[in-house]
């Protein structure tokens, strides 16, 4: 069981890794802020599975972080905004979706 | 349930777990635009953090545990859902800009 | 006090004793202390999330698997196009008009984006704006049938403003 | 073999951590640079429970995630604003990577060169303290006196932050105006997590005596609440001369004071806990502690009052 928890937690570093790539390829700034989103939610896993392996003490960080997870994201999108302080869902949508609705 | 197929179910369970996450990064290299990156990160992810968060509750020594690691899956749901309609918003908004 | 906010504060007083008796099992100064911290947490709900239409929780009990399936459908559709060398994809956006009101419309867009090939980016005024991963799969049913399925969870009256 | 797996995981531990620090100071872009600083406060977090302190972990982890991250893309969206991203000269960039490597170089010689301490032995101590939490021992009943001044320190940033305010904005209300479509994505999270997350934050200071928490852990989550609130657009941010936010921010340092002199006439001295007292008078101090980390972090991040030239509505 340890040796077995052991490879599944250096299999999502390994995950953690490639999220890493992406992050610094980017382009786009959602593209490295959802990537380290997935980072964080690959953290969460490897917190857990490091409550099973050593201490369930573990489970009180996993549990902050799955608390927090969204905030780095709302001030991406707070800071994306025009004036800084808004939400994206404030404004009409990008021409992108006129272009390609379908209905 | 007899030790050894808590085991077991663990050893599945979290080697599925795995293959999500595995698959979430695949699809955040490999996918082409940034919508269907969003796509792969939201939905794989958060189903392999529930497979794994289910695989370590077979280890569970008391019912606490067990609700906390359901507590833990609940809340990154939650924040899932939220940040992928936010950040896709946004993207879909510095795309019409830039 | 009306009786659906009544309701809603009973709803609300479970689940946060339960969840403050989950984090302070075994800890009776602990449990005491939760008859000031779930009276405050149920005032702060309140405060912040009126309740107006309450959800009707057996409706809700027959939601959960089917919203569970329907998750493990997404990440199995997303991760069998991640794995497959040719990667099928045929990305593209739909609009989507909605009745529901503004929590509701909320939710339906954060399970949307468990679902398989279905993605939410928040709502223009009442339309939902949904990004599918292939537009040949009929995705419009798809949304169509969640947002019905999201509306029965609530009383029939829309929200309120 | 198991072991060896055991000394895998530390190795792609620490593989990573570098891989990370050092993609956030190299290439160009500051938005990449503070997406990997982020990155890199989740890894560490990682790393501090792989070392079995989670209490440390949990410190890092709130602050990393739940306010440095925010903190750090909010000046990043500023500075673009501003029209002032521009990357530092690479004359620069050389002189700072020469200094941070002789740091390292004279810690990897202070680590060979310097004999290690004896290992103390807290039995005795602990058994006075009145709690069970060793990190929460040494930081309100061993070293209270450092913990006393760290909670003024942090006072004295928020007030140094505020001396940045233009004269024209001081009687605005603190940050940038936060706005949030009503009935949007951001505002009905926002009325749905700062209830689940004022129950864990208390339940954190709570159980900080005895395991794993503390107050300035639960205090950074109870931050991270109330910039929920606000960024959302459900709760106004306060001027800087708001009474009950005055009261609120210095309310822990000087409980924490008052606490300290009322030793003396127990027959302590000062911050000294006779162990008859220590643990109600730690709960206590950590409560009022809280209050006044929570306001005072969430303040930080929010900013100065700049509400005059265009900044919200």
């Amino acid at each position: 069981m340890t040796f077995w928890l052991h490879l599944i937690i250096l299999g999502l570093l390994g995950s953690l890794a490639g999220a890493l790539w992406r992050v610094w390829v980017g382009p786009a700034q959602a593209d490295r802020m959802m990537a380290a989103q997935l980072i964080g939610t690959t953290g969460i896993g490897v917190l857990v599975l490091l409550a099973v392996l050593q201490d369930w003490a573990a489970l009180t960080v996993a549990l902050a972080l799955a608390l927090l997870a969204a905030m780095a994201a709302i001030g991406f999108v707070k800071a994306a905004s025009s004036d800084g302080a808004g939400d994206p869902e404030e404004c009409a949508p990008g021409p992108t979706d006129a272009r390609d609705g379908q209905r | 349930m007899p030790e050894g197929l808590a085991d077991i179910a663990t050893i599945v369970l979290t080697g599925i777990g795995l293959v999500f996450f595995l698959a979430g990064t695949v699809g955040l290299i490999r996918f082409p635009d940034v919508f269907s990156r969003l796509h792969a990160l939201t939905k794989a992810d958060n189903l392999g953090l529930g497979f794994i968060v289910l695989g370590a509750g077979f280890q569970a020594d008391d019912w606490t545990q067990l609700a906390k690691l359901g507590l833990i899956w609940a809340l990154a749901l939650l924040a899932a859902g939220t940040v992928a309609q936010l950040v896709a918003r946004a993207a879909l908004r510095q795309e019409g800009r830039e | 006090m009306s009786r659906v906010t009544m309701k809603a504060m009973i709803h609300r007083t479970v689940v946060f004793a339960l969840i403050w008796a989950v984090l302070s099992a075994g800890d009776p100064a602990g449990q005491v202390l939760g008859l000031i911290v779930v009276p405050a947490t149920v005032w702060l709900s309140v405060a912040l999330l009126p309740a107006r239409n309450p959800l009707k929780l057996w409706r809700l009990t027959g939601h959960t698997p089917r919203f569970l399936v329907g998750s493990v459908a997404g990440g199995v559709d997303v991760a069998r196009r991640a794995f497959a060398p040719s990667m099928p994809l045929n990305p593209g956006w739909l609009r989507v008009p909605m009745q529901l009101g503004d929590g509701a419309r909320v939710a339906l867009g954060a399970e949307l984006s468990l679902m398989p090939g279905t993605l939410a980016a928040g709502s223009d005024g009442s339309v939902l704006l949904v990004h599918v991963l292939d537009l040949d799969a009929e995705p419009g049913r798809a949304v169509e049938a969640q947002a019905a399925e999201i509306a029965a969870l609530t009383d029939p009256a829309p929200e309120g403003p | 073999m198991t072991l060896a797996l055991d000394l895998g995981l530390d190795l792609a531990f620490g593989a990573l951590i570098l891989a990370t620090a050092l993609a956030a100071v190299a290439g160009q872009g500051l938005f990449r640079a503070v997406v990997f600083f982020i990155t890199y406060g989740l890894l560490l977090a990682l790393v501090w429970a792989r070392l079995g302190a989670y209490d440390v972990a949990l410190a890092e982890g709130v602050i990393g995630a739940g306010l440095t991250g925010v903190l750090l893309l909010m000046a990043q969206g500023r500075l673009r604003r501003a029209d002032a991203l521009a990357d530092p000269p690479a004359r620069g960039k050389l002189a700072a990577a020469l200094a941070g490597a002789s740091v390292t170089a004279a810690l990897v010689w202070a680590w060979f060169t310097l004999p290690l301490p004896q290992r103390i032995d807290l039995d005795a101590p602990m058994a006075a303290s009145g709690v069970e939490n060793p990190v929460t021992a040494v930081l309100l009943n061993f070293r209270a006196w450092d913990t006393l001044l760290e909670s003024i320190v942090l006072l004295a940033a928020l007030v140094g932050l505020w001396m940045l305010a233009r004269d024209a904005e001081w009687r605005a209300p603190l940050g940038p105006g936060f706005h949030a479509r009503a009935g949007g994505v951001l505002s009905v999270f926002g009325r749905l997590l700062p209830p689940v997350g004022l129950i864990y934050g208390v339940w954190l200071v709570w159980a900080g005596a005895d395991q794993t928490g503390g107050a300035f852990q639960g205090g950074t989550v109870l931050a991270a609440v109330i910039l929920v609130a606000m960024m959302a657009g459900l709760a106004r941010a306060p001027r800087v001369g708001a009474p009950a936010w005055h009261a609120a921010l210095a309310f822990g340092p000087g409980v924490f004071l008052l606490a300290g002199i009322a030793m003396i006439a127990v027959g302590g001295g000062f911050l000294t806990l006779p162990p008859e007292f220590a643990k109600p008078v730690t709960v206590t101090i950590e409560a009022a502690l809280t209050l006044s980390i929570a306001v005072t972090l969430a303040l930080l991040v929010v900013g100065p009052p700049e509400q005059q030239n265009g900044g919200g509505t």
